[in-house]
């Protein structure tokens, strides 16, 4: 990837989260990003290495680049604004990604687990029960990500790193990591190999390649093993060969910020 | 052939709705072109009970949930994308005053797809594995069958997969950009589900931000998606998605997005919102009065305005729809 | 992204078939909008022992199965309507030289959707209870199941319906209206099946009757139902589907249809044929000299031409496509 | 309907066939008609008593009437020209016939039998047998046809009356008609109600409200019971009430010609 900027330009956690996502994605990928910072996250990439990345939106919104900053949603006009195609749900999340086609979903997370599933449905307190019962904090449900989480080839999942959202099991699956672990995924059949990696705002996580446990894979320059283990909430491992991100470039930052246009990621961090 | 369709927001409430009816609307993503107006005059009407079927919950469900007049709702999300939580939908699920069952994006138009063709089923490759296939919010006797999402086996493969419910709504309330006074419907942006909503309803009614020519219609056949012949009736309302988007036509009212989730976070809020937004106009022209004119203008230089450059010479004023509407129409 | 997908058709069917590949084609109805110059092209190069899965057969077929490079067709209609049985297919058929597999024409679609969705099988509410659901042309182990279209079991009601194969062929050839060099295109008239196509197909080669600007493209994104990022190239190729029709552009040739039938019907007629009209030109322009500049300037004179207004400041002039071809852009 | 008309104009058989088969169909009908002569009858019907019928064919084309005589096929220009929605099969023959919401749907037939099953497949000499051989005439195939005689609420058969098209049982059963008779539908679960008449070029089938074996319900006025039994592969019951059918009013036959508007229907008869 780009080698480190030693001129150390100020840049912000969200920040470093967007570009370390971004750097995920390949060029010429069909790509699906979701909402608010994925989608940063996912157009930065096709703004700075990614030209020819291939993105939609879980709306069947497709060829397009967003224009005045952070679409308010998958739909907005501020990416309405220049798609080459509008087409629809059952086109973008079920033709082209439930299906096993799309190669890179991005998606976001409430809380996620030791193998990488996902709650975004509710904050129980305790247990669910047998029975199904209202949640204490009711979140805002699955959307596309199960779809995304099954069907797309790999996920990457990115997550505000704090301990209530590093759960060593989620109360609630909306979309599935590796479940159990090992190759408990097979059961299902899904087309997708499950999340590649989760992006934080302290570090990157990756998957044993046997177990599917994350693991720290590399911390950000300005976060540290100790901080990240602090801010997990299972004994997280740390991989062997463990090892600092390198830091956004001008490059990135510019590309990121061109996108960024509203600067949605530099309001906290 | 030429018999119009168009009958005001009220008499389409009163005629097509009633309590304890399975309603669907919210078509077109989180925050996207829906036919909020609908929604708000069901809450006029004091509609009650209602199961309501939205791909996406959107400020419609919220209001309807909030306001405490949906009891039951299916959604594949639930929340307002950037604009945060929907706190009214959040409110009812919380305090059980309102059952809300997952399923996924993907999974709701499938469900209208099957119910579109009539299927007992539709497979369902994702969904399955998590808690959305088994984990059901509403009481087991009123699901087909003992669970959610049960399993089908493929008979060439023997493999087991999901199987989906279908949805067949007794009304789709849809919101499109434009239409002729016969239902034919032009949407400008993504379809989202709305394409299988209106073949999965029963019933549909239109609801549309300004209305065509029928030369439009003509020139455009291909966009055409929903044609006149599975439309019930035709509501002329501007802005009827407001204060969400409608691509072409007006941008989100950002400000309005905040004010009305902020208030639908309590019952107080609620209320008064129902108060001044709800019941506070008498007809499109109060309502875009109550909007406020200057607000409108600026939502209507939206940088996709383009967008409905090639429809606009066929774009009939209030005065020519009000000629064309059902009981005066002539022609 | 700016990178065009423009190629030549022989580059095309080099690139992208082979011998015993799954080809999919016809995508407009029996005798509408198809890529028949395609099909010509694989005559060209000598291909053979193709399945070819057609929702419905067209003249394409007609001549593939005709000259013998098709021994096995799916179809859900295998004739040319008004013009009567497709002759070159029914002396493939009777002789048994081409194996036919029968399905009706919501079957097709249906089985490319269950395609496009991956999907192991697709619920059949039709063609069960007639000979097409356990009749198959096919041997037995050409077919995922012992039988062609077997039962599955609703879990929620218990009943039992049939189960179709999905279809997801090798290569799907697509003829459109418009598109521009990467591939976005535009269908006017029915799509029939081609957007389920286009998805369920593993490879898209876009053959186009005319090219346009992409500003054509960012004007009508809701006409463009095959967006650039499923296909592999486009070959501009004017009159692609002739002596079919295309609607907004030319109607179907009624004298070269009958003709074309006739020849057909025999070994010796399909030889010349083949000598006259698919081995007889070198390019688009030897094509419609071939053809005839009169007859093709008459057929132009549809009465669906309006339907191409919209769009005609956009197409791009014969010189102005070979400066975009694949090799030759820079933009 | 409307009376006879006494002055007898000159009419084909093929136009009395259309002519009775548009009479089936009832303003409003959310209806589906075929290519060839059936879309000849429907729309007659339209142009006659029916302006309001919701027509369509099984290429997603919708509002459209034909201009400049006999469409060549169910896309083909001269019915695309005014047009006023184009989709697509799965929508016009999923979900709008396959789905039952079809009030009636116009059919033709190579061969039909005693209950009303339709064979557009192929001629075989003898049995097909226990595996399948070529026929040694293929026909057509089912197209939408299935899918209407399986979905629509109602079909009427269209077919030229000559005995080896009416057979005391199809070789190959292309659209189902009431299967073995009586209730033998139910097994499929069929939403469709079957086929409520085969009108031919001498008059018109109906089935037994119990067998649903078809017999004959009417003739036409140049017909007789026996041509029409002669004309029968099986033994054909007459119906009690069978009676002879009004000729074409001059205000029928001017709009089926106003349809017709190449002579499709005065070729032969």
């Amino acid at each position: 990837m780009s080698a480190p900027d030693f001129t150390r330009p100020d840049f912000t956690r969200q920040e470093m989260m967007a570009i370390a996502t971004g750097r995920e994605i390949r060029d010429g990928e069909l790509a699906i990003f979701g909402v608010g910072l994925s989608m940063l996250a996912g157009y930065f990439a096709q703004a700075h290495h990614a030209p020819n990345v291939r993105a939609m939106t879980e709306g069947g919104v497709y060829g397009a680049t967003p224009v005045g900053g952070l679409p308010w949603g998958i739909e907005c006009n501020r990416l309405s604004v220049n798609a080459t195609s509008f087409t629809s749900a059952l086109d973008a999340l079920g033709f082209l990604v439930a299906s096993g086609r799309c190669d890179v979903g991005i998606i976001g997370a409430a809380q996620v687990d030791r193998f990488g599933n996902v709650n975004t449905t509710g904050i129980w307190d305790g247990e669910i029960g047998e029975s199904y019962r209202p949640p204490k904090t009711r979140l805002p449900g699955a959307g596309g990500a199960n779809d995304i989480a099954c069907g797309a080839k790999r996920t990457v999942i990115m997550v505000t790193h704090e301990p209530k959202r590093f759960a060593e099991k989620v109360t609630y699956i909306s979309s599935p990591g590796y479940l159990e672990g090992a190759n408990a995924r097979e059961r299902y059949g899904f087309p997708g190999g499950g999340p590649a990696a989760i992006v934080t705002t302290l570090g990157i996580l990756r998957p044993h390649v046997e177990t599917k446990e994350f693991q720290l894979d590399s911390w950000f320059s300005f976060s540290s093993v100790e901080e990240i283990r602090a801010n997990t909430g299972w004994d997280l491992k740390v991989a062997p060969d463990a090892h600092v991100v390198p830091e956004p470039t001008q490059a990135e930052l510019a590309a990121l910020r061109r996108v960024d246009q509203t600067g949605a990621l530099r309001k906290k961090g | 052939m030429t018999h119009s369709k168009l009958i005001p927001l009220a008499e389409a409430v009163r005629r097509y709705t009633w309590d304890g009816m399975q309603y669907a609307s919210g078509a077109a993503l989180p925050i996207g072109s829906d036919a909020i107006v609908f929604g708000r005059e069901l809450l006029r009407q004091g509609r009650r009970d209602l199961h309501a079927v939205f791909h996406c919950s959107s400020q419609q469900l919220n209001l309807l949930a909030g306001a405490g007049a949906a009891t039951k709702a299916e959604c594949g999300f639930s929340a307002l994308e950037v604009f945060g939580f929907a706190n009214g939908l959040r409110r009812a699920v919380e305090s059980g005053a309102m059952a809300l069952e997952d399923y996924s994006n993907l999974a709701m138009p499938l469900r209208y797809l099957g119910g579109a063709l009539n299927w007992p089923f539709v497979p369902a490759t994702t969904n399955i594995g998590s808690d959305i296939q088994h984990r059901s919010a509403f009481a087991p006797h009123d699901t087909p069958a003992r669970t959610k999402i049960p399993t089908v086996t493929d008979p060439f493969s023997g493999r087991e997969i999901g199987a989906y419910s279908v949805l067949q709504p007794d009304l789709a309330a849809i919101h499109v950009t434009l239409a002729d006074i016969r239902g034919n419907s032009i949407m400008l942006g993504t379809e989202w589900s709305r394409f299988e909503l209106s073949r999965a309803a029963k019933k549909v009614v239109i609801i549309a931000d300004a209305i065509v020519d029928s030369g439009c219609i003509r020139q455009f056949p291909n966009l055409v998606r929903i044609p006149d012949i599975i439309v019930e009736a035709v509501v002329h309302w501007p802005y009827a998605a407001w204060p969400q988007s409608s691509p072409g036509m007006y941008d989100v009212d950002e400000e309005h997005m905040h004010l009305m989730n902020k208030a639908l976070a309590t019952r107080e809020g609620t209320d008064r919102y129902v108060a001044d937004f709800v019941e506070g106009y008498d007809d499109p022209d109060s309502y875009l009065d109550l909007i406020g004119r200057d607000r409108l203008a600026t939502l209507a230089k939206t940088e996709t305005a383009f967008l409905l450059d090639p429809y606009r010479q066929w774009i009939l004023s209030p005065d020519q729809v009000a000629g064309l509407s059902a009981r005066g129409v002539a022609a």
